[in-house]
């Protein structure tokens, strides 16, 4: 049977050339970093140019690289550490409802710890609207944490602007470019952040390992986590040295071929939302109809529950997703379609099609030649759909 | 995660659609979880001669409901009142613990649209 | 020139059947686990073997099983959760001088939030004696962290004695038993712990994946990270597949071989105490005389400082420590050392030698040879060595 | 981590051991970080014209102490004052970031010994 991957916002497959970067250090060069002797040193070497690299591509210091163990933790650690060390200057955090759960979820404990949080609501498209953000902040702020992109819906939010804002009140911004890193052009001047999230494995880099960047002179600080002094104090523990190669060397990849990778993936993304949209009734495009990664199809289907979508879909080969991939298997619905105004009977029927630079046409044809009796036989088993 | 009981229930599903004539019709839905299941019966003589089934859920909500209708076929009003929820998830070869309660809504489906025959046929 | 590499402790070369274990996991088997679809599943199911497989490493459930990125997180997560989810009950923890700083650190940070720590001496040997354990019990008394086996001198603990007491009083007990694993039987209900830290580095697996195991019953949390709901909500974030898939490989190879590997390495280790004894002068054995890591040889050599020594050793070829790796570098005197009540002097001149299954006795006559020339040659240039 | 050439200082060091008849001795030591340099003289008509070390402490002590004689042997005492840390370290090729203080030290112990070449001399 054929398979179709097309699930590329919850993981990507490891670049070959990720792979083979990455296995000398799996099995040659497996000194720690941080030993004194040439087996560490020639390690040390190696995860230092690692840093370079992953410097270069967002438009940083190398200084300003930290590695950890992956979005999520690189979330926890850049908003928990302003949270801490910008206390005496304040209490007050804004977020957005769409954050990933390693954000939101992070704030919300904030709050639970007496930070002052605000939450601001998206359009029916997702979108954060700047002027929100700049009426949102007091003197009390400290940090605004808004997501580059958002995994579920595609959405691209407006950092820059809101960055500028930020700078002129004074007020740190971090944003979380997990989904965005190698699918938009992303320079940290540019955009204009202190603090940015990255995670490998969304960039056909190994799963276990991300990339904090901390602006020079935020006043940040390791926070969560205790114990010897890698990553100059910033992140404790060994090093996770061939996931740092691979991480280096699929961010490389990644970046020189952007603008190749952006056509071509826009075209089979805007393929697939005009077969999906002209061939099904009762759907939604959920997410920015322009501002959005060129890589994300997302829609709801009504009358249709989203895991025997998948399901169906699975049994059809192709992999798919719906809403999160952190939240699928829980029963809750998502909290970024619920943040749209859907109902949730719409949120239950969405469909998150990620695509990326393997999938061909022919994977679109496939895809959307099953498309129709998939949701044609689970609307004939729907109660909803009788009326 | 699915057993292939299920796969198969949700494949090829047992019992699908509605009933005209149905003289029992049940629905139970669970409003945060979303899914939504109604069974349609036709009881003749204390039997269960006909049930279908219109189930908007998850795999494992579709494959209970089509097991639950297989189960109850032929069965009287009093045995099939005794279909549990661990009985439709057993012949099912179990179901994974997020979706136990996906065979409730099943069992309880069923126990409803018999509710609502035995009140319509009361004074019978 | 000959390359020998006695720096086990720091960090091991990973077996080639963990690499080969690992492999398919880099390349074909690349879905996230959480994905409900095929290529998530696949993937599910291989990080659950791989759980089984821990598990039964050290006489565990499964469900009692968390991965994790590294014994660093596992010792933080321990700690800081069983503290905050037991705070109704009391505020009081105590642990070791010589802990490594994972632990140390984490419970003198939890000491500034407000919590009452105690940090208990241990004897010339580096031992903990369980008498001052039972003594510092208090009412309040929530934890017990204490080492299984000592990174940089080897001493092993008594935990099991230590684990009674705490048992009798109601007071859970963690240990950290990265550098312990693989070296000493190991069993939870043997030992009588609660909570337990593996590192996958030290066993021949890869680095940035570790374990934390927590027996069923005991009131934790997870209170650092916050995000998605993997690993039972114990810790979120993708798992690093690749990674677990070689800890459980690593934990089953060096389980299998224990006993054997234990036999070869303490022959190895007596090989080269020995040599070091007899032939220079001024020299102590540091750690416990028998109760020590099969694997670890570590001494003082007056006169002369740690870093000159590796410098010389590493010219030649041998990859030694100083302390621990993670303090290598850095000024301070080493804490463990420190604790065994030796002055700054003798702790600068600090060896340590941890040896490895691929280590032969050649390394051990080659390092022997090797050694008396340098520690001359540094004490002649030393001023201490005048009087 | 260091240069070429403060391995071969370490390795080779230049001007190791003590000087019986020096007129001059400077010993300094950093007890928190444990290392010790002890440098003898011996002052010739204000010239440096022998020079030898002893040094307890990390490979980049013995390098700046071998350095740190080289440079001032033959030189002036007043040249040999205006020895500065920097230029230790960059004779040297630099040092780590974490060992600049190092240089520091060889600088001290040679000033120091010069000091007291001066002080012992100082009625003639
Ligand atoms: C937007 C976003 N942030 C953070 C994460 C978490 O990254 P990781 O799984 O590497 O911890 C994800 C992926 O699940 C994500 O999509
Ligand atoms: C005893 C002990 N605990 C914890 C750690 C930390 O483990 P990791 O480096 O995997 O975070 C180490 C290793 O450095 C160790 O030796
Ligand atoms: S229908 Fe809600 S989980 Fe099964
Ligand atoms: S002698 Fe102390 S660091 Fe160089």
């Amino acid at each position: 049977m054929r398979r179709v991957y097309f699930d590329h916002s919850a993981t990507t497959p490891i670049d070959t050339a990720v792979v083979d970067a990455m296995t000398p250090y799996l099995t040659e060069y497996f000194g720690n970093p941080s030993s004194f002797h040439s087996y560490g040193r020639e390690v040390r070497k190696a995860v230092e140019a690692a840093r370079e690299k992953v410097a270069l591509a967002i438009g940083a210091d190398p200084k300003e690289i930290t590695f950890t163990s992956g979005g999520t933790e690189s979330d926890n650690m850049a908003i928990h550490g302003v949270a801490y060390m910008n206390k005496n200057k304040g209490n007050h955090i804004i977020t957005s409802a769409v954050e990933h759960h390693a954000v939101l979820n992070t704030v919300k404990a904030l709050g639970k710890e007496g930070f002052d949080i605000t939450i601001l609501p998206v359009d029916k498209y997702g979108m954060v609207n700047p002027d929100d953000v700049a009426a949102a902040i007091t003197d009390k702020t400290i940090l605004i944490t808004i997501m580059h992109a958002n995994n579920e819906i595609g959405t691209i939010q407006p950092v820059k602007e809101i960055a500028a804002i930020a700078k002129a009140r004074g007020v740190y911004v971090h944003t979380d470019a997990v989904q965005s890193f190698g699918k938009i052009p992303l320079n940290v001047d540019d955009l204009g952040v202190n603090l940015l999230t990255l995670s490998a494995h969304k960039f056909y880099g190994p799963k276990g390992v991300g990339v904090l960047y901390i602006r020079k002179g935020t006043r940040w600080k390791q926070t969560l986590m205790h114990g010897g002094s890698q990553e100059r104090l910033r992140r404790t523990g060994t090093e996770n040295v061939p996931g740092i190669i691979g991480l280096a060397k699929a961010a490389e990849i990644v970046s020189a071929n952007l603008q190749k990778e952006q056509d071509y993936l826009t075209k089979l993304r805007d393929k697939l939302i005009k077969g999906v949209m002209d061939n099904i009734d009762k759907v939604i495009l959920t997410g920015h109809p322009t501002q959005r990664l060129c890589n994300l199809a997302s829609f709801c289907f009504e009358y249709i529950e989203g895991e025997s979508q998948l399901l169906s879909l699975d049994m059809k080969g192709i992999a798919a997703s719906s809403g999160s991939a952190c939240t699928s298997g829980s029963l809750e619905p998502s909290h970024v379609l619920m943040a749209l105004g859907l109902t949730h009977e719409i949120a239950h029927g969405s469909l998150r099609l990620s695509l990326g630079k393997d999938n061909t046409e022919e994977d679109v044809d496939y895809f959307l030649e099953v498309l129709p009796a998939v949701v044609q036989r689970l609307r004939m088993m729907s109660p909803l759909a009788e009326d | 995660m699915y057993s292939e009981k299920v796969m198969d229930h949700f494949e090829n599903p047992r019992n699908v659609g509605e009933i005209e004539n149905a003289n029992g019709i049940g629905q139970v839905g669970n409003p945060s979880c979303g899914d939504i299941m109604k069974i349609y019966l036709v009881v003749e003589d204390n039997i269960i001669k006909d049930i279908k089934f219109k189930t908007f859920g998850c795999g494992a909500a579709v494959a209970t409901s089509s097991m639950v209708t297989e189960l109850a076929k032929g069965k009287t009003l009093e045995e099939a009142l005794e279909l549990s929820n661990a009985a439709v998830a057993q012949a099912l070869d179990g179901l994974p613990p997020k979706k136990m309660h996906c065979s409730n809504l099943a069992a309880d489906a069923l126990h409803a649209a018999i509710k609502d025959y035995q009140e319509k046929h009361k004074s019978a």
